[in-house]
Order: structure tokens, then C-alpha cells, then sequence
């Protein structure tokens, strides 16, 4: 079940929906690496909220994804922890360092527009 | 519905942590547990499965409904006949890893879990007990 | 086989074009970073699609050009990381923390001009 | 196109980094590794290959196509005379650096392979095997 990446303007949103596997979880992040590439967007919200479970590698994938992203000149942002999985990710400790969060897609659209006018204001 | 009082699934591809991972949150809803638990719960398994893969090729999860007096829990057995582990307190700790890893599966499905415990013994496998009990 | 230096209005655009040794790389450092001076300039784009590697070698001097243009008082942006290379990077820890990246050298131009726009604003 | 099974490539100026990697990714490539894998190799022996020059001022790269059951792969030796590592469990941590480097180098490019080993002797010289097979 590969996860849809789709263009809104001069973003990508990209629904995880269900559980995937490790494979399909790495499959994603090559994928997105290069649609940002392809589609020249200045911004990436990833969407969480379909997820069963962020354990350790699903944390530290998605911390691989928004640095790639990062690489390649956009923004990244991870949102619809739900709260259980919040839960458990501190619990495990997993903190998802440096990775930009937001509430929902909505909320995750107005940081990505933030953070891409203010990118150098925070010395990147 | 009626639930099998144990479960036993191999793990022998990355599907199967998904698989482990679902029943036990399945198992974990029926036992009675809060919608926080069940996600530990689920998560601990997905951690133990992926080790089993990684690190021993192939083994197996056990999950079952417990009772202990008037509580409900849900225990979880990985078992697995791989290499084992040569040095168990580093293996606990925060941030060790020989595989790839963030080194947080073992101490973190710790302090999910009520209950833990880790056997292993280099060359004969590795079998972590966890347990979780309804408050 | 030294990386040309272009100079187009206020900004200079350097394309890494093949693989360059250490000592190239260094050389390619100083080299920049006189010539921010000389040329005056407000920015500088350092192209490294070119770059078969981006190793921990190569990044930490990309790091330290970026900074050596930043004291210079120019801005700096890094563009062109392919895909497969930004995901070696991160497998082996390379952020490029600090470093101001775009997709390609036509998004690189319009960040280095807000850049300059905004380095007052910012009080630097 | 024929491939050599085995090539050694001497390490005694940073021209040959360059070549080590190029003549790793070549190889890579043949194998059938997909792109990102190539420069996760040539990454790899570039890290290997500098350390040599830095650390041993010489030694050599081997690069050999490798087989394991139907698997093909790719295998690097990056060895030296050179004054070897005194605690090899800090050379492989995140950001150890005796020269002026990040440190990532070694604990980078076990990450970035399947297969690492590093055996090394004070006075002795230090020699890193690394595999890397096609999923
Ligand atoms: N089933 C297992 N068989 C062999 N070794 C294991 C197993 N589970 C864990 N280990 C060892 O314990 C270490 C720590 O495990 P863990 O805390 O889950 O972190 P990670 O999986 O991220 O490495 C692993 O790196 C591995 O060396
Ligand atoms: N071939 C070698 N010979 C001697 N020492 C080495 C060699 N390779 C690595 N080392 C030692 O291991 C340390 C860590 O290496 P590495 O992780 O590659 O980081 P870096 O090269 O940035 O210092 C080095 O600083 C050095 O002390």
C-alpha cells in the first residue's frame, strides 16, 4: 500500500494511511525525496493520522525523510500524531528531534508557509 | 466474539510485525484496555517482532490474555532461535545498538511494559516475557 | 580541474562539476571566498550536482564555505544535492546543519535575493 | 563488459580516493545495486579510503564483486600498515575524532553497509571489511 503524494499549489501532502511495512516506509521516503525534485514544491506536509503505531524505526524514518527533504531545499512537516501515539513515542523516547510538528494538515499548511518565510531567520 | 487465550504468530517477514502488532492491540481492546495501552501495547510488539527479523532471521510471537486475581492483562512472548545476545545490560541501555538502530527498542518496550523480562544466550536465541495489566 | 566561479549581477554561481580531491575542494574554499571580496557580491550559489559523493569530507567543507561567505557578509545557499546523495547523507549523519540549501540553482537565486532582502531585518 | 573479480586500488594520494570510489561505484553498478545504493558504496569507501591517507598516510583498497547463494554484492578491505586504532570502541562512536574530522566516517559507513568489521592493532595497522548485498 503505497502512501499518495499529492500536489496542493506549491506543497506536497503526503497521507500515510495505514500500517505500512519497513519496505514500503523506506519505498516512501526515496519516493518523496524525488517528487519534491520533480514537482519543484517549497514544502512537504506528511500526515500521520492513518498510522497504528510509531515505533523506532517509523520515528527515525520519518526523521530520515524531513532531513532529506531539508537537503533538497524544502520544508518538512509531520503532523496527526494522535495522542496515544504520542504517548507511547515519549514513553519509548523517541522525541523526534528536530522535525517540525503540527496539529493537523491544516495547521501544518500555515507552519510550512511560516517556515519557509522565515527559513533563514533560523540560520538554515 | 470468542478470543483464542493464546496466539502464536512466526515472524519471518516485515509483514508479519504488522500482523503481531495488530492482534496484540486487537487482543489489548478486548482485555479491556484504554485507548493509551493499547497503542504501548502494540508498539512493545512491534519493536520485539522487528528484533526477532533483524537480528534472528525468524522466530515468533506469542501473545495471550492473562488474569492475575480480578485484573486483566495481555502478555507477549518473542522468542526466537537466532544469535542471542552477548552482553544483555548494554542491550538494555539507551541508545545501544548493533543493527542500524535508534537502540531504543529493548529499555523502551521496558518502560511501556509492566512486566519484563529478557533471556538470551549467545548462539541458543533470545526470549523476551512482557506483560501489561489494566489499572 | 578547478570550479569556475561565475559571476552573474550581484551574485556569484559556482558549479562543482566532477569530483574534486581534498585538496581542490580547500582550494576551491579560498578561492570563493577572495572572491566574494573582490566582486563584491551579495550572495553565492554552490552548485554540487555534480558531485558523484557528498562524503563527511566534502560536507564539512561545504559547511565551512558557507560560513567563510557568511563572514565575508555575503549569503550562501548549496543547491543541486541529488536524491540518492542527500539519503547517503543522512545514513551516515550529515545534516548540513546551518547551511542554507534550494533544489537548483534557479530556486538557489530567488532564495539568495530574499536572503539579502532580509539579512537587515534580521539584524545581521 | 568484463569485470574483474577482485581490484586493488593503492592509497597514497587523494587522487586515488577519488579513484577508489569511482571504480566502487563502477562496480556497484554491475552488480546491480540501484542508484542509491551505488553512492551509499562509493560514500562508504570514500570514508575508508580517506582514513587511510589520513590516518596511515598508505595502504590499499580491495573492491571485489561478492556472491552468496543467488545474492550478489559488493565487498570493500581498506587495510594499512599504519599506527592501527588503540580503542575501537570510540573510533566507532558518533563524532570521535582524533584528526580534525566529524567522526562520522567509521560509525557512518557501518550504518551505510550490511556486513562491518574492523579489526586493527596499535603499531600493527587497522583493516575494515565491509559487504554490501543487492536486496
Ligand atoms: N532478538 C534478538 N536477537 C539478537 N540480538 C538482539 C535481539 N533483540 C535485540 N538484540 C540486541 O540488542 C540490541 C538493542 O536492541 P534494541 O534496544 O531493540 O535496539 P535496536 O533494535 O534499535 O538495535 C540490538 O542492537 C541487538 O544487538
Ligand atoms: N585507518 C586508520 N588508521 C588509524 N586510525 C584510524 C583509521 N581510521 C580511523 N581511525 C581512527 O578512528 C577515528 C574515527 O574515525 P572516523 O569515524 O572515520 O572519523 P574521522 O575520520 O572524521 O576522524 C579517527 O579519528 C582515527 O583516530
Amino acid at each position: 500500500m503505497p502512501v499518495p503524494i499529492l500536489k496542493q499549489g506549491n506543497y506536497l501532502i503526503a497521507p500515510i494511511q495505514a500500517s505500512l511495512t519497513d519496505e514500503q516506509m523506506l519505498l516512501f521516503r526515496s519516493k518523496l525525496a524525488e517528487e519534491v525534485g520533480r514537482t519543484r514544491v517549497s514544502g512537504v506536509v506528511i500526515d500521520v493520522s492513518g498510522l497504528d503505531v510509531i515505533d523506532s524505526f517509523t520515528a527515525r524514518t520519518l526523521q530520515d525523510v524531513t532531513r532529506m527533504v531539508k537537503l533538497r531545499g524544502a520544508e518538512a512537516v509531520v503532523v496527526g500524531i494522535q495522542p496515544a501515539l504520542a504517548f507511547a513515542m515519549i514513553q519509548l523516547g523517541l522525541g523526534l528531534e528536530g522535525v517540525a510538528t503540527a496539529l493537523d494538515l491544516e495547521e501544518g499548511l500555515e507552519l510550512i508557509k511560516w517556515l519557509g518565510l522565515n527559513r533563514h531567520a533560523r540560520g538554515r | 466474539m470468542l478470543v483464542a487465550d493464546e496466539l502464536s504468530i512466526p515472524i519471518v517477514s516485515e509483514a508479519d510485525i504488522v500482523e503481531a502488532r495488530q492482534r496484540g492491540r486487537q487482543l489489548a481492546v478486548e482485555s479491556g484496555f484504554g485507548v493509551s495501552d493499547q497503542a504501548l501495547i502494540a508498539t512493545a510488539i512491534s519493536e520485539l517482532a522487528r528484533n526477532i527479523l533483524q537480528y534472528a532471521k525468524r522466530g515468533e510471537v506469542v501473545i495471550s490474555a492473562e488474569r492475575r486475581g480480578n485484573r486483566a492483562g495481555v502478555g507477549v512472548v518473542a522468542s526466537d532461535r537466532g544469535p542471542g545476545i552477548a552482553d544483555l545490560t548494554r542491550a538494555l541501555e539507551d541508545g545501544f545498538s548493533t543493527g542500524n538502530g535508534l537502540g531504543l527498542g529493548l529499555p523502551g518496550t521496558r518502560r511501556i511494559m509492566d512486566e519484563f523480562e529478557l533471556e538470551s544466550e549467545v548462539g541458543g536465541g533470545t526470549r523476551v516475557t512482557v506483560k501489561k495489566w489494566v489499572v
